[in-house]
């Protein structure tokens, strides 16, 4: 037993914003409750009976009163709502500085994968003070990246990718979750997030013997799926060149214009008939069971470094 | 009882109507009206739904509170359609995969 | 004050003997009872499956089962409970039994249909527990794709077709309340003097009757894609699983009202009973109950808040979530506001009145926590979450039926229990329970997981606390049992009326005739209106 | 209405004992009847979301797979359904005009044109086992990528689920008619009584209406594009 902790530990920049609307929601909650108990204890035995004939008089309804106590809750309710959708809009969206990180969940794993080629399981190592954010995609069911000291939680579904970003403030070790119930071993599928000073982390990256960059990693894909074949740097043939693509605008045979982001490159490799880009031939075959999600992952990385933009985060700009 | 029967004729005028927009609905699917196809295909679609409800099923003229479960149900209807669609067609809209 | 029954009158119990005048009743009120039989079962179904998660919570390391059986106890635990016990309690028990006696009905609208929904029931939970005892299920009661329709090797679709079929069960009984409600009231029962605990009946009829087919059809396409895998929600076949959860809580929020009205309908009978007054603001009480049904229709999205559901959808849902707590908070704070000046006995019944407000508060009110999206990111799937069904649910519901129980007791069996044990077991089980979820809370804040068996070793106090409570509950349900068995023999025998109660059941004799009245009531007052019983005899019989 | 309940009982033998009168229950049974047909709507209505839901993610591939059924055969189906609907209002008609004969009469023509609607579905189911556009493992739909072979199997697997449940419904209904025409037959229903033809035509309404919907969504999806 030993440790009996009674509030869980602030890690994130998160932390202190959800912990500060669980005391408002506290102090209303308590309020209300002690508002109610008191009333209920005072009345019952202020008026509890006294003969068994007796008859109390009956008072009339008042509007005032019900108006008063729908609107005052009202009121509330409101600043309940306003309060938790302004933390939920800044856990929603990354800042555009923010550290990528790929995650692969799996029953019943966490595969992480850092930029520089590290690979980790059940385990993050990440900075203090710097933004992460995590882009996540899972091989089979539905899973949830939590950690509670940074608050914050989402699902990984598959078919898609989800998005998750904080930034730590405390060096430390602490709980990763999986909280979305995946199957046999849900609760064995946990982890720790290591928290640790920048040149520490430095030492950390240069100290395991990474096989290249996850780039590099996409590159040699590239080749071995022979979409090097196709695809060449120059955009002669058939195909579009991928140099620049990623954050580009795209313009679709279809007419409609679509940000290459890293759902849409996921897309042109696992559907690629989904969306055709204007002036070709729907002629990319699928290379969906011919590459894992981290195959995909690495390929975009990949197709991320041949662009001379910088990695949009898509954080900030509301929608288009 | 203050039932209404309505005549053979009103019924075969209906029924005509509805054959005729069954017709219809064939023949616009060829033409090329863009998204409209499908706003037009539902648009007489819900024509058709009107008028059997209306003379065959007789809410013409029944209770106000029938008139209610059909309007209810409909609208219920709308609401589990319209709330989903109201997020997977938001959902890229903060351009953050997943969000 | 009241005349006694005459032991020997006919009645709906001694009409008629043997098996088969039971299993082939077209009387709500017998039916009522088979209903009160099967819930029952499940109820102690599912309570063996709580026992044995709180038993295997006790250790973090997860030694007294294995992860597999794990799984399945919590799952059949939320199916037993959720789908056999807590949507059929109220309605199906009490409901059935007291509807359509107060609104003076000889029975409901559909007698047949609505022995068929007591079969439906049946057969349903039988399919469900054969799944169990064949293996059992391991998906979490909320079915989520496409773990349930690809990966679990269990038996999901014995136990979603057990669904399905208790769900037709659901919507029929829906059916039959609202045409009850409509065509056969009394003379003189009209809407506004109807008693609330038929409005609040009403208003989950609605809500069975929109919401249950929506799940149904769920189940359909579940099974289709289990069966023949045809990608409806399966990601790599095209498919959404996120339209899956949409589907089921388009339903199971709402359900979640199913289980909440009916108890809320109790309270306001007790409360008014026990005060000798109206419910303060009647008509805010019986408008709240229906706004409570269909804004419970539009908030179902604050399931799926970390579901990768988009941003805005998640607003949308959260601030509708927040409508739906004006008309609970109008409830309470008009029962609370009926005590005043009031008359008040502190009978059973009144004291699960009491604990339900108290309870339904603290569950509610924790309800408002999760509806705020920053919050709900930290503690869903937590639990805080499964802290706050509880206290709605067990804290709630279960205490208003059973103060639905002991109140209307002695009209079902024509005889009391017994008062003194009674308070005790009330006392226990409020105790029991808060000792059981309320270190569920800290937990869930804390950061433990739900569904989990094996979990880190700093959160086994607060187990350990919970468990100790869910033994102190355990203790205070078994007490009921026993001595409302007890009672039925040598219970002191009611009078008609012992409560000096105003709705049209109490003019009845105990236990009610078989048409339940001998002559139709013709009713006169507002509901509520004591100045017609007390002081004065009830001439029945 | 109160007192004299036992005299109306007496008086007419359909009148069941929780009624007071005829007219009562006859609006109770009418309302039953609407709510049930409520719930159908919802329960068809799952249906329906899934497929916006689908048809918005996938709209190119699943106008190439409706094109593959046979409008015309559609088109001609409805027209069936809807002489059905024609007949089975007439039949009301003749019950509330207490026409024996002519009941019994249009209900038949109601189960012939049933029928007739069942076994054209029937023929084209058989067509879709021939072209492996049944969804399961040996699906195919010709000319098409693995991927999108996954989303034209979507929509079959629609197709069938919406027109399944459908002609559930309607075997449903056949059995209905059939009890209808029983009844009638032995005299049951007069001008005084006919609630069940009346509920009895309220549903078969509602099935046509399902398909009224079902024809277009299934059928027409961009057919201007292969004519
Ligand atoms: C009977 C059952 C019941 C009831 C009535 C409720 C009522 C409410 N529930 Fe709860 N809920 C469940 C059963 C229930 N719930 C279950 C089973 C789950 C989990 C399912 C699962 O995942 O397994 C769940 C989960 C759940 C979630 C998702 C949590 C998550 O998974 O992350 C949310 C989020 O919004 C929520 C919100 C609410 C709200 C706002 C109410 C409101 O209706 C509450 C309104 C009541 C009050 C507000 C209290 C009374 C008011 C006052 C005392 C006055 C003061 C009031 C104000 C200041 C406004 N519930
Ligand atoms: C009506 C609904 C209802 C009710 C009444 C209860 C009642 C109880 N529940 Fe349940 N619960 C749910 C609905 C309900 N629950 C749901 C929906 C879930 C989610 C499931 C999921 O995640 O899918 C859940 C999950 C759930 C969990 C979380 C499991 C997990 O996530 O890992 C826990 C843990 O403590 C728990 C405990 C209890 C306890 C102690 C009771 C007690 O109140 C029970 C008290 C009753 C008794 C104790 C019975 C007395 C009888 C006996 C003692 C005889 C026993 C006989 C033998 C042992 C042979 N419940
Ligand atoms: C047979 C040739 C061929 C092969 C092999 C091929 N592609 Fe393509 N690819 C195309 C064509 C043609 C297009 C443009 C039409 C379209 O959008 O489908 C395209 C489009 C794309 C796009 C979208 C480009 C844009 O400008 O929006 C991406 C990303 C892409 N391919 C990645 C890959 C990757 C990664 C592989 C290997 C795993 C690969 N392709 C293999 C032919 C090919
Ligand atoms: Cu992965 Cu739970
Ligand atoms: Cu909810």
């Amino acid at each position: 037993m030993g440790k009996f902790p009674l509030f869980p530990e602030q890690a994130s920049t998160f932390a202190p914003d959800v912990d500060h609307l669980t005391y408002f929601l506290l102090a209303v909650a308590v309020f209300f409750t002690v508002l109610i108990f008191c009333s209920i204890f005072y009345l019952a035995i202020r008026y509890r009976r006294r003969s068994d004939g007796e008859l109390p008089h009956v008072p009339h309804g008042g509007l005032a009163l019900e108006i008063v106590w729908s609107v005052i809750p009202f009121g509330i309710t409101m600043v309940m709502f306003t309060w938790g959708a302004s933390v939920f809009f800044n856990e929603s969206r990354p800042p555009n500085n923010a550290m990528p990180l790929y995650v692969v969940a799996k029953q019943w794993m966490w595969k992480i994968e850092h930029m520089e080629g590290q690979r980790e399981i059940n385990e993050l190592h990440i900075p203090l003070g710097r933004a992460v954010r995590l882009t996540m995609a899972s091989e089979d069911v539905i899973h949830s990246f939590y950690v509670p000291a940074f608050r914050v939680k989402q699902d990984v579904v598959p078919g898609k990718y989800s998005t998750i970003w904080f930034q730590p403030t405390k060096p430390g070790k602490y709980h990763l979750f999986c909280a979305e119930f995946c199957g046999t071993r849900h609760s064995g599928m946990i982890g720790w997030v290591y928290v640790m000073q920048p040149r520490d982390y430095q030492n950390w990256l240069s100290g395991g013997a990474p096989a290249g960059t996850l780039a590099e990693s996409g590159e040699k894909l590239f080749t071995d799926l022979a979409c090097s074949n196709c695809h060449k740097a120059d955009g002669t043939g058939r195909c579009p060149s991928l140099e620049g693509l990623f954050g580009k605008t795209v313009q679709l045979a279809n007419g409609a214009k679509i940000v290459a982001d890293e759902p849409y490159i996921r897309e042109s490799i696992l559907h690629p008939a989904a969306k055709i880009v204007a002036g070709y031939l729907p002629v990319m075959p699928t290379f969906q069971g011919l590459v894992t999600e981290d195959g995909v992952l690495q390929l975009i990385e990949y197709i991320k470094s041949l662009g001379p933009k910088p990695i949009v985060g898509g954080g900030g700009a509301l929608g288009k | 009882m203050s039932e209404h029967i309505d005549s053979v004729k009103t019924y075969a005028l209906v029924f005509a109507a509805l054959i005729a927009a069954t017709v219809g609905t064939t023949a616009v699917a060829f033409v090329d009206l863009g998204p409209f196809s499908v706003v037009v295909a539902l648009l007489i679609a819900v024509c058709k739904m009107l008028l059997v409800a209306l003379f065959f099923m007789h809410v013409r003229h029944s209770t106000r509170l029938t008139r209610l479960v059909v309007l209810g149900g409909l609208l219920w209807l709308l609401i589990l359609i319209a709330l989903t669609m109201g997020d997977i067609l938001t959902r890229n809209w903060v351009g953050v995969p997943g969000r | 004050m009241i005349t006694a029954a005459v032991p020997e009158r006919e009645n709906y119990l001694n009409n008629a003997y043997g098996i088969k005048s039971w299993l082939l009743t077209r009387d709500h009120k017998r039916i009522g009872l088979l209903y009160l039989f099967t819930v029952t079962l499940f109820f102690f179904l599912g309570g063996a499956f709580a026992t044995m998660i709180r038993i295997e919570l006790l250790t973090p390391q997860g030694n007294f089962v294995s992860s597999e059986t794990y799984n399945k106890l919590f799952t059949m635990h939320g199916v037993a409970m959720i789908f056999f016990f807590l949507i059929p309690a109220i309605p199906a028990t009490l409901g059935n039994f007291f509807l359509p006696m107060m609104i003076g009905a000889r029975d409901l609208a559909f007698p047949r249909i609505n022995l068929l929904s007591w079969y439906l029931l049946v057969i349903g939970g039988l399919f469900s527990l054969f799944a169990m005892l064949a293996g059992g299920v391991d998906t979490g009661w909320t079915f989520y794709t496409p773990y349930s329709t690809t990966y679990s090797n269990s038996w999901v679709i014995a136990t979603a077709l057990g669904i399905f079929i208790s769900g037709f069960s659901s919507i029929l009984t829906g059916l039959n309340f609202i045409v009850t409600v409509h065509r056969m009231r009394a003379p003189g029962m009209t809407w506004m003097r109807m008693p609330l605990f038929v409005w609040s009946h009403y208003a989950t009829a609605l809500i069975q009757v929109l919401g249950t087919p929506v799940v149904a059809v769920t189940i359909i396409l579940l099974f289709c894609e289990r069966v023949f895998h045809i990608g409806i929600f399966d990601p790599t076949l095209g498919g959404d699983p996120v339209l899956f959860q949409h589907m089921f809580w388009f339903y199971s929020h709402p359900a979640v009202y199913i289980m909440i009205l009916p108890a809320m309908g109790i309270v306001s009978e007790l409360v008014s009973v026990f005060s000798r007054k109206p419910v303060f603001g009647y008509q805010f009480v019986a408008y709240a109950s229906m706004a409570i049904a269909v804004l419970g229709f539009l908030v179902w999205g604050h399931h799926l808040f970390v579901s990768t559901q988009s941003v805005y959808a998640a607003l949308v849902f959260s601030f509708l979530s927040y409508f739906v707590a004006i008309p609970s908070a109008i409830k309470v704070f008009n029962w609370t506001a009926t005590l005043y000046k009031g008359s008040i006995s502190f009978a059973t019944p009144m004291l699960y009145a009491f604990g339900f407000i108290g309870l339904f508060t603290i569950g509610g009110l924790t309800g408002l926590f999760v509806a705020a999206l920053g919050f709900d990111v930290h503690v869903t799937d937590t639990y805080f979450v499964v802290a706050h069904f509880h206290y709605i649910m067990v804290g709630g519901t279960i205490m208003a039926y059973l103060g639905g129980l002991h109140y209307w007791w002695p009209k079902i069996t024509g005889r009391m229990y017994p008062e003194g044990w009674a308070k005790l077991s009330a006392l226990i089980i409020f105790l029991g329970f808060n000792l059981t979820f309320f270190p569920q809370f800290i937990l869930g804040y804390l950061g433990m997981p739900r569904r989990y068996h094996v979990y880190p070793d700093e959160f086994q106090v607060l187990h350990v606390l919970s468990t100790a409570g869910a033994s102190v509950l355990a203790v205070g349900y078994l007490m009921p049992m026993i001595y409302f068995i007890w009672s039925l023999r040598y219970g002191k025998v009611a009078s008609a009326n012992p409560w000096g109660a105003t709705g049209l059941e109490w003019q009845t004799p105990s236990p009610p005739p078989v048409h339940n009245f001998d002559v139709t009531p013709i009713v006169t007052h507002d509901a509520y209106d004591y100045s017609t019983v007390i002081g004065q005899e009830v001439e029945v019989g | 209405m109160p007192a004299n309940d036992a005299h109306a009982h007496a008086e007419s033998p359909a009148l069941r004992v929780q009624f007071d009168t005829e007219a009562q229950q006859k609006d109770a049974s009418t309302l039953g009847m609407w709510l049930f047909l409520i719930t159908e709507v919802m329960f068809f209505g799952g249906m329906f979301l899934v497929y916006t839901v689908y048809r918005n993610a996938y709209p190119g591939i699943f106008a190439i797979a409706s094109s593959s059924l046979d409008v015309y055969i559609g088109a001609a189906n409805t027209v069936v359904l809807l002489c059905s609907s024609f007949t089975m209002v007439l039949a009301v008609r003749a019950a509330q005009l207490g026409q024996r004969k002519a009941i019994i009469l249009f209900l038949i023509l109601t189960l012939i044109l049933g029928g007739i609607f069942l076994g054209v579905k029937a023929y084209e189911w058989n067509e879709k086992f021939q072209e492996h556009h049944v969804p399961g493992s040996s699906f195919h739909f010709e000319g098409m990528q693995p991927d999108e072979q996954a989303h034209a199997q979507l929509f079959f697997s629609l197709y069938f689920a919406m027109t399944g449940l459908h002609a559930l419904h309607m075997v449903i209904g056949v059995g209905m008619l059939l009890f209808l025409i029983r009844q009638a037959q032995k005299g049951r229903y007069s001008a005084e009584y006919m609630t069940p033809v009346d509920l009895g035509g309220l549903y078969w309404h509602f099935v046509d209406i399902i398909w009224i919907f079902l024809f277009p969504l299934l059928y027409l999806i961009d057919r201007h594009l292969k004519g």
